[in-house]
């Protein structure tokens, strides 16, 4: 069901973890669908320096995690905002149809997250 | 790499000794059983002893055994073919919240269609509640339809008081046996079940065929119409070689039931044992002792079934979950919900189904294997603190 | 003793070559296709793969192509699927007097429930008239189901003009084409079928499975309810093997099909020829040319059928009749009565259908017994006066 | 689905023909219902000397009319007329659930044909 590309980031998924403390933080999703995902944010000048993320979820909600913070890793937070799961989904070579509301939860981590950031911002 | 399955519940390799006993049907002995010839006639009579060995196995006569698609069919008849043909007496059904979606879909579609069902909630063990049972029956009940053992958590029910009340109570008495025969024995003169759902796929027998007992003088509507196969109550030409494999694979399934049985539990426990004892913050889920021989179902917090599944699958181990995710819905295992399981343990389910030829060396793999997934998977989990939540 | 068999249209032997296929999904890769793991997704794989060999075979799409557990299931479907999804458009439902048995009850289960069925008559050849299917269509017409070819007299229908018809009307169309299929080029699209009945036994694949076509976008309500598998259509846990083989015996059936038919028709037409030139007395039935390539129906008066297939299967040979005696009814064949022979004709009817494999040798040694055999019978029989009535 | 008892008498039926200036023939069933049966016998001194039928319609059909006519043979016309359908079947050793109707149609040709006879020497 799963492309060998989902699988390769299911398997050996990139930046996971935590930023202790990290500039924007987004959770999405709720244990009662199944699927959570929290993304954290160093940025720095307005590039995002370092990004990681814990996901609870399955197979395409791992790898979709994985694949959306490597596209956004080194980019502009402008950049990272056009990120849409259409975009992290093709990276992966597709996603089963009952799966695609995974990669949502992805693109709405990331701008959670960049939101958390703009919004400690402004605060400042 | 060597794969060890441990999903005996979902479905179970062709036993090759059935095999060899339908291999003769398909091409060579192939006739039509309905057709006088003597190819036909030959067909005829190895379906009427298959119909005897499957009528042995839960101790029915053989013309009370009708054989069908699959369990499916067999629950989607008794239920829709005890409503229509006894709606001049009542119009209420008496069922559970964790039966198998062939037998709560079917109970929707008689809801849709005037028939009033009362789904019986179950304990944290997933049994139901006898007493309750008896105040839930009314002037109106025509039918009582409680499975025999889950296919999820393996509890087994009390079939035998079940049968008792509806007996004194004259509504027909269903039962899905589908994960119990092989696994419990069956006797249903003496469970006094009226109607009883079977299929061949779970006890190594072949694919795509079932049966329904149906108790001589219960009176149920056909489900498929057509030719006058099946004594003109389920059409279609038999399948003769699968009824062959069926009858084969009954026999099968009760001989040496219980030395089986005990050899399956001694592994089922001692695997149950050994997760709760080493991985932290995992519960079992079902019933301690009144469960499926072969069932071990356990939930491990903080992390989401379909994750640990393709994780165990890429060390070469075959294992269900009861999460949602598998299936594309949100909701995760409405019998993992119906026992009390909060959304994100539900999730977090995983069943371990032991088969006849299980051995411990397969055990002690998934033993080794399955807690360093754990902890990888809790590692990469937001809802996971150290130490426990 | 060799036996001939001559009863194609009944079953078929299930072809090696489509065995060889099916036997890994047996007992090796024997994995429940809704399951993640990778047995399950080698399980999912074959299906999808099977699927589109069988939706090539009527030029339909995959996602259009739901697996049943036979023609008999795929029959009911249709005609109670259609008719309860749309019963708020329409109750009424045309049919012919000469459909399988399968279409003919569920009808008269459909009638029971409110709905209201026009058997379209046929003419001496078995043929509906399709001015008078016109003229049969009421406002409330929610579907037409019109047999592609007839089990019994062979006799292929106009389909592609009652497809253009009910079309034309907005009805929706369905055709059982489990005689059809490997018989006859069939093509949805070109044809403006709905539904399309199939089964795999038929054309040398395995029995208990069968399939209904459901063009994209048709209405249809669910038969079996329960599990999530064929697209939450058809419930029941997939029958692998069968769906593999089923795709198998497609893909061959409609591989060379115009050139074994033009072999087959040669011997039909040779037997056909040779029986109503040697023996007296009788008459084939059914249409000269609109038939089955492999179809031979022939009544022989003043005998009973059940005599001439016992008689022709003590010198080995196989056969059907029209005869009721078979089934035990007293009536002889509806489709027989239809075309407008008389009881004692119908009684005496013999159905010989060919197979690919049928070869002159078999032909000319059914011409050598059956004369003697009919002579016999007649000898015996007091509606018999030499030299004709 | 039939004994072989049955297949001999289908096969080799005993007493098939017609007896030309019989002492009573009987004929029974209806060409609508598949079988018909006529049955002819000879009869000398209140004793059944010769018997002859003539039978359209099933293998049972065909059986139990030749058993039938086996059974009465030699016999008393009182004996006769005690033949009923289970004493054929049985000495058949059993007939499908579904085709015990044939039997009946041979105990019924019998007592026709005897009637016949009585009829005619009632005329006489
Ligand atoms: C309890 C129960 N009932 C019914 C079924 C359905 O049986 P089948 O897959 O043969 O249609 C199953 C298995 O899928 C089952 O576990
Ligand atoms: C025209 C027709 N329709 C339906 C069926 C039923 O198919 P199955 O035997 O696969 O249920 C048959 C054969 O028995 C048939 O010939």
């Amino acid at each position: 069901m799963y492309t060998d590309k989902v699988m390769e980031y299911f398997q050996n998924p990139k930046n996971v973890g935590e930023i202790k403390a990290a500039d924007g933080v987004g959770e999405v999703g709720s244990p009662a669908c199944g699927d959570i995902m929290r993304m954290y944010l160093e940025i720095e000048d307005n590039i995002i320096k370092d990004v990681k993320f814990k996901t609870f979820g399955c197979g395409a909600a791992v790898a979709t995690s994985s694949m959306a913070t490597e596209m956004i890793k080194g980019k502009t937070i402008e950049e990272a905002e056009k990120i849409t799961n259409k975009m992290v989904v093709s990276e992966l070579g597709g996603l089963p149809q009952e799966k695609i509301h995974c990669s949502v939860l992805a693109e709405q981590a990331i701008r959670a997250a960049i939101k958390d950031y703009k919004s400690k911002q402004e605060n400042n | 790499m060597k794969r060890v399955y441990f999903d005996y519940a979902a479905t179970t390799p062709l036993d090759k000794e059935v095999l060899e006993k339908m291999i003769p049907y398909f091409s060579e002995k192939f006739g039509n059983p309905s057709s006088i010839y003597s190819e036909g006639r030959e067909a005829r009579k190895v379906i009427d002893e298959a119909r005897q060995k499957v009528a042995n196995s839960i101790n029915a006569n053989a013309n009370e055994i009708f054989f069908t698609g699959g369990g499916t069919e067999a629950d989607n008849w008794a239920l829709k073919g005890v409503a229509f043909a006894n709606k001049n007496k009542g119009n209420h059904i008496i069922t559970t919240v964790i039966e198998h979606h062939a037998v709560l879909h079917t109970c929707e579609y008689l809801e849709k269609h005037g028939f009033e069902v009362t789904y019986l909630k179950v304990d944290e063990y997933g049994l139901i509640d006898i007493e309750e049972l008896k105040t839930l029956i009314k002037d109106t009940t025509i039918l009582i339809s409680i499975m025999f053992a889950n296919n999820e958590i393996g509890t087994v029910q009390p079939i035998k008081e079940i049968g008792q009340i509806a007996k004194e109570k004259n509504i027909y008495f269903h039962t899905d046996a589908v994960q119990a025969l092989g696994n419990v024995p069956i006797d249903v003169r003496d469970l006094k079940v009226d109607l009883l759902s079977i299929s061949a796929h779970k006890i190594y027998g072949p694919k795509g065929i079932g049966a329904l007992y149906v108790r001589k003088g219960v009176k149920v509507d056909n489900l498929v119409h057509g030719g006058a196969q099946e004594r003109k109550k389920r059409a279609g030409t038999e399948n003769t070689p699968a009824v062959v494999g069926f009858g084969e694979a009954c026999y099968l399934a009760v001989t040496d039931l219980l030395k089986r049985n005990q050899k399956t539990e001694e592994l089922r426990d001692y695997l149950i044992k050994s997760i709760l004892s080493t991985v932290p913050n995992v519960q079992l889920n079902g019933h301690p002792t009144k469960r499926l021989p072969g069932n071990a179902n356990i939930s491990f917090e903080f992390i989401e079934g379909e994750s640990l599944l393709l994780s165990l699958d890429l060390v070469g181990i075959s294992a269900s979950s009861g999460s949602a995710c598998t299936s594309g819905s949100l909701d995760p295992s409405h019998v993992l919900l119906a026992i009390g399981l909060i959304h994100e343990i539900a999730h977090g389910s995983l069943r371990v189904t032991l088969g006849k030829n299980t051995n411990k060396e397969e055990i002690d793999y998934l033993l080794e294997q399955l807690p360093p997934i754990v902890q990888r998977l809790r590692d990469m989990s937001p809802l996971y603190i150290q130490g426990g939540k």
